[in-house]
């Protein structure tokens, strides 16, 4: 049952909703739960950076390893050194920020490097660019950050710009795909009728009104995917290393008791993971139906 | 401008694609062994282990092993051993390379292909259901099991499997483990780990619920509806066909990538295990061999979706002719 | 008017087709724009007509150096824009336009009308201070009759006559003398492209504008355009005044797009209907690989079936030949 | 942890699982679980102690090492040294048959093959890890069918233990000069051993058979199979679903659920290992003895001992096993005292900094602790994090940093670039510590990587190669223990207790401390669990 | 044979919801049509005056979730005489103010399937249609052999592939379609648009229904081609003698084509007649708008003394805010003093001025 209501009976000079009422309401409801996510990683971060934190983080209670959540003085339990989880938690989102931030820019730039290469000034490029692209892709990327992280440091900067050089090919197709739209619209071809220089129309006309929300979205996917990979890569030994604590390694490390019954101090973390993740899935969706306004008229 | 479609755009389209990826894989190659020879460590740990030797007696050693000192003398060598149809030895084993990884390149096979099939099964009514229902309440809750199969640690939830599992009925669910032969759970508890946590459900999900509305708003679609024809039927290459095949060829990567864990938890004999090993080992050929093995799935995988879309797509064959 | 404001000269335009690394398997070339001369006097409009694919639109492009022609000259007000670069070209675009046949073509989706007026503005006049921006945008949109408020809406709340306003508006805010109009009327209602045209009738009058009009629409052309050049597969058949072409032509197969406008159809123009039907799209019936291999518009010809298929037609490739004062035909057998 | 192997004598009496070995019981499979898996399984290529561990169980040596540690006949029946301790004569047993070598016979064992196994790892072509350690021998001569002659360069202490080397067949290798990994025997190799290899099957597991035609006492349990495992919870899974009998090494973490469960035996076994912090005294700050003395008196390694291994270890002073004859007990490990250590790196200039750190010069007491990696030990990660922390509140600022093994090796070793390093030597059958600690030994890829000089250790390591007394040596090496424990090149932290963990119906099971499975064709399977 | 319409629209109204605005735009607003066998029916308007809308409600295809479809839309099939709209009312609960409808609850999916049972056995079969764009609206992975050969054999009799493929060489001959042979392999892609055009007239009339709605068949196409194509209709339905409703905003292939034309401006009927009584603007004796659209075809006579052409000034009605007297009043040449008032205030009735000839205009309702 769905219901339609006019709600005044002349509409006279289209009250133009605002953004935020004409989203469907799911769709505000996961952008709102990402945006709490986002607010509780940079809440996160700045108690990390401040050290305003519940417990030291560093602190071992060597006797009172692995507790379960509301261990006494301990209210996530601890971890296999007898260490609060909670602070530790917390510490994560200032070990993965930058290196994300990073990522992020490492993706976009190339990424926009190449598509506006292939895409914009086409031909001259196109085939080196796919070239590139193609071997990029032809890696299982798993294999890839393998390889350079075990042969160079198991760093997150490091597994961060792997991430964000296989990320490109990606970010390099949507910008591609994106001009090519455009350019059937003749919309780049006008511009440069009008005589408007070509780093502006790619960097204002292309990327900053056109591409900005699709980034947006693709960087909010690309966050939960590197959270993902860095845990993969920690279960793999090739992680982010204690003592830097990374919700990987902190599930990898409490899952070693897991099979015993010691099912807490992986599987917090592990949540963290998941909602956090999920709130990065959700804000995409929900952001590429606000902005690109994916709905149904 | 106009060609008579005939099989000519497709063979065309394939020596050329095939063309490309020899020199893809050369590209592939070079890039794996720049990044091993700037790491540290060299290709003797392989032979010795945690053993410590001195200068002398490694470079001794390079040369009774046939390896060169400089980086593309040893890239060359192995180049032409290439050409001559020889993948080279593994320098831990002895054994050659080609041998041992295609060995165990199938069952890696197996498990990925299977993986991709199972998540493909779980994705697409999700997908199709979000597509044309939209998203009520039953479509949410599929939505959101999409969703958070791809959000938790692929090793955290086989662990956790495994440990109902053990719970349940008293066995592990890990065929090697238990005995000679593995019976079906055991062949198949790996795959669906791999399917569930390879993170492709969502992405699945998320990009044929799309495509699926995308196309069913073509005009072509209306025009079938108009016919009063099935609907489905001239749907189906574009909304299900063209993008599933995208889906499986551009997701393959990700999935061998999740292998390498799934065969690690689940004991099981594949090539992201021995690539975990190899990268340690500084085991060069196998490793090389084992990126050209994944790269030219990958390839083949992603040229068969191309040629699937050549063939299922009458305009393709003509877009190849320019692009 | 006046003197030629804009010459063409023999312009060409090959595309090579097959690129990639095995492009030398598959090469071919498609001569979309082959040997165009015209020139377009100020204050005129010069009619393009031809069918879709002849290559008009191509040409349009060229002179815009949208793209880079193969050869020839394009000489806007005494200077040769072929060889300059496009930053050497690039304060010329204030002075020759192009409006574009897809309407949203200049509407960046993104941007609110205010902002795409406002770009162009200050790209072209820098020195402009936010206030004078503001009112040459308001100047602008009263000089193509639309509403002031339209400037906070964006592209996609504009229904079609309107985005062809702002197109418009957008092209005269680099005051351009002289402008490509690209079919600028074929996605409209007839109610609307009546004021787009009068518009742009009205704007040449008080600008002192000059256009090279492009269109499939001959109705249109002939109200409109001083002289009306037809092409066919990348040349031009016939050339001359817009009263002369239409109701003497002189080459047949500007006769068969005239009499395909009315009820009654001539006996010539059913015979090509038969033609055609058998022959398929144009530019698949005339055989490009040899030069000069005569009049590309034979295999379609009437006369040329009538004449028992002449040789002059299929070896000597015709050139225009002034018929009567400034009407110029490429035929060997003008009717 | 990470076994830096190293040449060192073995002291350490293996336990026996004493069980009244009743009714003969012939037949069964042991399966049992290795995390990871050999490359090669022959004995002179292979590298690895999954591989050590199967050769043990394939191949022979001219002597052998019985339960009580002393030198038994193997394949040789008997042996004469002359007087110098120069030449060593042994008489072979002559009812010694190989394993058959595909369909054909099996063929009988002789001086041939002795001959022949000392040149081919003796080739310089050959690659193996062994080749230093028999560089004492110089030739060796084929007397008869049934004796050979080993002469050495140079007569050496305790020589017979090292002719504990397995012997290959002639007819084994395509090659008969030299042995490479590209030789399929390195794959299929043939022994004369109690075990003869089946197959390695496609989920590469390694089964063995039980040969009938085996010299000595035949094996009871009929088939061994070295089932691989990438992950050890699994394993440890594996064994308590009942789908392995047996654990070679089990992980401390899983200690406790072991013990509790009434099923399976935990037999410890001495690791022949010892775990150190060991200190680059390049480092000005560390070049300090006082300094390092300090950061030893820092730690709580009781604590670290019971806490994260389950107090399964001992705690050590210096760079000998506890129980060998060149242990010192006199030597007593450092007491922990923070206040003792705090005290001396005072004396050594450290003043506490405005951040708690202490400095000297302006220098901050920073240091970096490189770690090598190792998946899934956790008690590597502990140790360091708890040293830390521990050096911590004494005021010492340590970066931990793990590293690939590789690279770390390369840091190390060729580098010289750390300020500590945490790490394991390993002891095996031959030769000594003196590489350790001499300052020749300094320079890449040598085992001093500290560069730890001290005239008075050149001195005593100099003596002691010279002795051929072993009274003598040992006393000099009691005076090197002494003089180590005080200069602390290293914290030297403990050697642990290994535990076997295995299915209580395999019985009368003994293990060797380092290969582990020397006495394996005793070890028999109960069919009857409730007996025990 | 009975004398009622082949197809009779009574009060159609087609709503669609607009979130942005949270409110109804009312596309087809209460259009009366009907067809008679035999006729050409031209229904022309500007862009967004509802004259594709109404047509696709009567096929169904209308996006289901914010569509909503009200009224009665007769069809006179052999014997019987079905409402095509039958039962959606059920799913739909309207509720109105002043006449206007202000809100809906609609069950989706319910809707959905009885629309769909509604159609089955009319679209294609009864009712075949033809769009605009048929490059796009053709499959293009499917070959135009194919989508004739499916026509046929779902709604024909014949049924085996072979009959089917004769036959729908025969229709691609019909169209004139050259070497139908080889086209029957084509793909769409592969054809020029006037081409195209006509194999989907074929595969429309391949299923020999009795009605064919061209919704635009000539627009964007060149203007030789489109000139063409309204003379293979014009020939096919006299050969066929199959009824067309042909939609379009040109008023010269409307009046070259039809027998009878309707008029629509912003969802509603404004004129419908005889096309020659229609197209005879001459003296004012038609709508007010059909006259300016009549006008604003570029001909010479259309043509003021400093060269303009005649428009019709203002913009396209918009459909939210219908106003509540005549919709055309904003932009009405014809409006004067004496009328004003009604023409502002009150919707003026579809009048009959002569035998079938209907005008929505104060300026005949008298007469």
């Amino acid at each position: 049952m769905t219901q339609y209501a006019q709600t005044q009976t002349t509409v006279s000079e289209y009250s133009e909703l605002s953004i935020l009422q004409r989203t469907d309401k799911r769709d505000i409801a996961y952008v709102v739960y990402g945006i709490v996510i986002l607010l509780m990683v940079v809440c996160a971060y700045l108690m990390a950076i401040f050290g305003w934190l519940p417990h030291d983080p560093e602190e071992m209670q060597l006797e009172l390893m692995l507790a379960g959540p509301g261990a006494p003085g301990h209210l996530l339990g601890t971890d296999f050194m007898g260490r609060d989880t909670l602070p530790r938690l917390i510490l994560v989102i200032k070990a993965y920020f930058v290196p994300g931030l990073m990522y992020i820019a490492v993706a976009i730039l190339l990424g926009g490097i190449f598509g506006i290469l292939s895409g914009y000034y086409g031909n001259k490029y196109e085939t080196v660019v796919t070239y590139i692209t193609n071997i990029i892709d032809s890696f299982p990327r798993l294999i890839l950050m393998l390889l350079v992280v075990a042969a160079f440091k198991p760093d997150i900067y490091y597994i961060m710009m792997v991430l964000g050089v296989t990320n490109a090919p990606l970010v390099s197709q949507l910008i591609k795909g994106k001009i090519s739209m455009l350019r059937q619209k003749n919309f780049v071809e006008s511009a440069i009728a009008l005589g408007i220089p070509d780093a502006r129309i790619i960097f204002k006309h292309i990327l900053w009104f056109n591409c900005r929300s699709y980034l947006i979205i693709q960087a909010t996917l690309g966050m939960g995917e590197a959270i993902l990979l860095e845990s993969a890569l920690s279960y793999l030994g090739f992680g982010v290393q204690e003592p830097t604590p990374s919700w990987g390694n902190m599930v990898q490390q409490g899952a070693n008791y897991l099979l015993q019954g010691q099912l807490w101090s992986s599987t917090i973390p592990a949540m963290a993971i998941m909602f956090t993740v999920l709130g990065f899935y959700l804000l995409g969706d929900g952001l590429n139906n606000m902005l690109e306004g994916k709905r149904q008229s | 401008m106009m060609v008579s479609r005939s099989a000519k755009p497709v063979v065309l389209y394939l020596t050329r694609e095939l063309y490309v990826t020899f020199f893809l894989l050369i590209g592939v190659s070079l890039v794996v062994f720049a990044v091993l020879y700037s790491a540290p460590g060299d290709p003797l740990a392989a032979v010795f282990g945690g053993q410590v030797l001195s200068d002398a007696q490694r470079e001794e050693m390079m040369r009774n092993l046939g390896i060169s000192n400089t980086w593309y003398g040893q890239y060359w060598s192995w180049l032409v051993k290439l050409f001559n149809g020889d993948f080279g030895t593994s320098l831990r084993s002895g054994q050659p390379v080609l041998g041992e990884v295609t060995k165990l390149a199938k069952n890696t096979f197996y498990l990925t292909f299977g993986a991709m099939f199972f998540s493909l099964m779980i994705a697409l009514p999700i997908a199709i259901y979000l597509a044309k229902r939209g998203t009520d309440r039953l479509g949410w809750v599929l939505m959101m099991f999409a969703y958070t199969t791809s959000a938790v640690p692929l090793f955290w939830s086989a662990y956790i499997v495994i440990y109902i599992y053990t719970r349940f009925f008293n066995t592990l669910p890990i065929g090697l483990a238990t005995g000679e032969s593995m019976n079906f759970t055991q062949m198949m508890l790996p795959v669906f780990m791999l399917g569930l946590g390879s993170g492709i459900i969502s992405e699945t999900v998320r990009f044929l619920r799309d495509e699926i509305s995308r196309v069913f708003s073509e005009d072509y679609v209306r025009t079938a509806r108009a016919k009063g024809v099935s609907v489905w039927k001239h749907a189906l290459t574009e909304a299900l066909i063209i993008p599933v095949s995208e889906m499986i060829a551009s997701k393959i990567p990700f999935v061998i990538g999740g292998a390498i864990i799934v065969e690690q938890i689940f004991n099981w004999p594949g090539i992201g295990r021995m690539a975990w090993q190899a990268a340690q080992d500084r085991d060069y050929p196998v490793i090389m061999c084992i990126t050209l093995v994944t790269a030219l799935i990958v390839r083949l995988t992603s040229l068969l979706q191309k040629t699937l879309y050549v063939i299922v797509n009458p305009r393709a064959s003509q877009e190849t002719k320019t692009s | 008017m006046g003197d030629a404001i804009l010459k063409v000269t023999d312009l060409k335009k090959h595309f090579i087709q097959g690129k990639g690394l095995m492009s030398f398997m598959q090469r071919q070339t498609i001569p979309a724009v082959d040997g165009v001369s015209f020139d377009v006097n100020t204050h005129e409009t010069l009619g393009l007509v031809g069918e879709s694919g002849c290559g008009k639109t191509t040409t349009g492009k060229l002179i815009l150096k949208l793209s880079q022609p193969s050869s020839g000259n394009i000489v806007y007000d005494g200077i040769d824009i072929v060889p300059m670069s496009n930053r050497e070209f690039r304060p010329m675009r204030s002075k020759i336009q192009m409006i574009f046949q897809d309407l949203d073509a200049a509407l960046n989706p993104k941007m609110r009308i205010g902002q795409i007026l406002g770009e162009t503005i200050k790209i072209h006049n820098k020195h402009l201070d936010d206030s004078a921006v503001t009112a040459r945008m308001y100047e602008l949109l009263e000089m193509v009759n639309l509403k002031k408020n339209k400037l906070s809406n964006f592209p996609s709340e504009l229904s079609g006559g309107e985005k062809r306003r702002v197109g418009i508006a957008r092209t005269l805010s680099v005051n351009p003398k002289f402008i490509v109009a690209d079919e600028p009327t074929s996605a409209l209602d007839v109610s609307i492209q009546a004021q787009v045209i009068n518009l742009m009738v009205d704007l040449q009058k008080q600008l002192g504008l000059s256009y090279l009009f492009i269109t499939h629409d001959l109705r249109l052309m002939e109200l409109v355009s001083h002289r009306v050049a037809v092409m066919y597969l990348g040349r031009i058949v016939e050339i001359g005044d817009a009263k002369k072409v239409a109701q003497h032509p002189r080459h047949p197969y500007t006769e068969i797009l005239w009499s395909s406008l009315h009820v009654k159809q001539s006996a010539a123009a059913l015979k090509v209907q038969q033609h055609n039907a058998k022959a398929g799209a144009a530019w698949d019936v005339f055989d490009f690989t040899e030069e000069d291999k005569g009049c590309r518009f034979a295999p379609r010809c009437p006369v040329f079936a009538e004449k028992g298929q002449p040789q002059a037609c299929t070896q000597q490739s015709p050139t225009l030949q002034d018929c009567a004062s400034g009407h110029k035909v490429a035929c060997h057998f003008p009717l | 942890m990470n076994r830096l192997k190293l040449a060192t004598f073995i002291f350490i009496a293996a336990t026996v699982n004493a069980v009244n070995a009743e009714q003969d019981r012939v037949g069964g499979t042991l399966g049992y679980g290795e995390y990871g898996r050999p490359a090669t399984i022959d004995p002179i290529t292979s590298n690895d102690m999954i591989a050590l561990r199967l050769t043990e169980l394939i191949f022979n040596g001219l002597v052998g090492i019985n339960e009580k540690q002393e030198i038994v006949p193997d394949l040789a029946e008997k042996w004469e040294v002359d007087k110098e301790g120069k030449n060593y004569t042994f008489y072979l047993r002559k009812n010694a048959k190989w394993h058959p070598k595909g369909a054909d016979e099996p063929q009988p064992f002789t001086a041939e093959d002795v001959v022949f196994t000392f040149k081919i790892m003796a080739h310089p072509k050959t690659i193996t890890p062994l080749k230093v350690r028999y560089e004492f021998i110089d030739t060796v001569e084929k007397i008869d069918n049934y004796t050979v002659k080993f002469v050495l360069k140079r007569p050496i202490l305790n020589a017979l233990a090292k002719f504990t080397f397995k012997i290959i067949p002639k007819h084994g290798p395509n090659n008969t000069n030299y042995l490479t990994r590209e030789d399929p025997f390195v794959q299929r190799p043939i022994g004369t051993g109690p075990y003869m290899l089946k197959e390695v099957t496609a989920n590469q597991e390694v089964v063995l058979i039980a040969n009938p035609n085996y010299f000595g006492a035949k094996a009871n349990i009929a088939q061994f199979v070295a089932k691989p495992f990438a992950d050890q919870n699994i394993m440890m899974q594996a064994l308590t679903f009942n789908a392995i009998d047996m654990i070679v090494t089990v992980n401390p973490r899983n200690l406790p659920e072991l013990q509790g469960d009434k099923r399976f035996v935990l037999q410890p076994y001495n690791a022949l290992s010892y775990a150190f912090f060991g200190y680059n005294v390049r480092n000005p700050m560390l070049n300090d003895a006082r300094v390092r003395k300090a950061f030893t008196l820092a730690i709580n390694r009781d604590e670290m001992l019971k806490s994260f291994f389950n107090g399964q270890g001992t705690v050590i002073s210096g760079p000998f096993a506890p129980g060998s004859w060149a242990y010192n007990l006199d030597v007593k490990p450092q007491p922990f005292d923070k206040a003792k250590a705090a005290e001396l790196l005072k004396e050594a200039g450290f003043q506490a900094g405005s951040d708690g750190i202490l400095e000297k010069g302006g220098k901050k007491l920073a240091l970096t602790l490189k770690v090598p990696i190792e998946k899934e030990n956790e008690a590597v990660k502990r140790v360091v994090l708890a040293f830390k922390n521990y050096l911590k509140s004494v005021g010492a600022d340590v970066q931990v940093s793990f590293m690939e093994w590789q690279a770390w090796k390369e840091s190390i070793f060729a580098q010289h670039d750390f300020d500590i390093i945490f790490a394991s030597w390993v002891f095996d059958d031959s030769a000594d510590i003196s590489s350790l600690f001499h300052s020749a030994e300094i320079g890449a890829w040598k085992n001093n990587f500290g560069g730890y000089t001290s005239p008075e250790v050149d001195g005593l390591i100099v003596e002691s190669k010279l002795t051929l007394d072993h009274e003598k040596r040992r006393t000099i090496y009691r005076k090197l223990h002494e003089v180590l424990a005080d200069e602390a090149p290293y914290t030297f932290l403990w050697t642990l207790t290994n535990y076997s963990a295995y299915h209580k119906k395999v019985r009368h099971v003994s293990i060797h401390p380092y290969k582990f499975f020397p006495y394996a064709s005793s070890w028999f399977i109960s069919g009857d669990e409730s007996k025990i | 044979m009975n004398n009622s319409p082949l197809l009779k629209i009574e009060e159609l109204r087609t709503y669609f919801y607009s979130r942005t605005k949270q409110a109804f735009i009312r596309s087809v607003d209460g259009v009366d049509l009907e067809v008679n066998k035999g006729d050409t029916l031209g229904i022309v308007g500007e862009s967004g005056s509802g004259k594709s809308v109404s047509m696709l409600s009567i096929m169904g295809l209308i996006a289901a979730r914010p569509g909503i479809i009200t009224g009665q839309v007769w069809y006179q099939q052999e014997q019987a005489r079905i409402n095509l709209l039958a039962g959606l009312q059920d799913h739909v609960q309207v509720s109105k103010n002043d006449g206007r409808i202000m809100s809906v609850e609609k069950t989706d999916l319910a809707w959905q399937r009885r629309l769909e049972k509604n159609m089955l056995g009319i679209r294609g079969k009864e009712i075949a249609m033809i769009f605009q764009n048929p490059k796009s609206a053709m499959n293009p992975f499917f070959t135009i052999g194919h989508q004739i050969v499916e026509n046929i054999t779902r709604h024909t009799q014949y049924k085996s592939r072979k009959e089917a493929k004769e036959r729908a060489l025969y229709w691609l001959e019909r169209v004139k379609i050259d070497s139908p042979q080889l086209r029957f392999y084509n793909y769409p892609y592969g054809l020029s648009g006037g081409m195209c055009q006509r194999a989907m007239i074929a595969t429309a009339l391949s299923s020999e229904a009795k009605l064919l709605i061209a919704d635009e068949p000539t627009t964007g196409l060149d203007a030789t081609i489109q000139a063409r194509i309204a003379d293979l209709l014009e020939e096919l339905r006299a050969q066929t003698g199959v009824t067309i409703v042909l939609i379009s905003h040109d008023m010269g292939v409307i009046g070259r084509l039809s027998n009878k034309i309707a008029v629509m401006y912003g969802g509603r009927v404004m004129e419908s007649g005889p096309a020659q009584a229609v197209i005879d603007h001459a003296d004012g004796k038609s709508h007010p708008y059909t006259e300016a659209l009549l006008k604003s075809i570029p001909r010479e006579d259309n043509m003021s003394s400093q060269g303009h052409l005649n428009s019709i000034d203002g913009e396209v009605l918009d459909t939210i805010n219908v106003p509540r007297g005549c919709r055309f009043a904003s932009r009405c040449q014809r409006i004067n003093k004496s009328i004003e008032k009604m023409c502002l205030n009150e919707e003026p009735p579809l009048a009959t001025v002569s035998d079938g000839h209907k005008i929505r205009c104060w300026h005949f309702a008298g007469v």
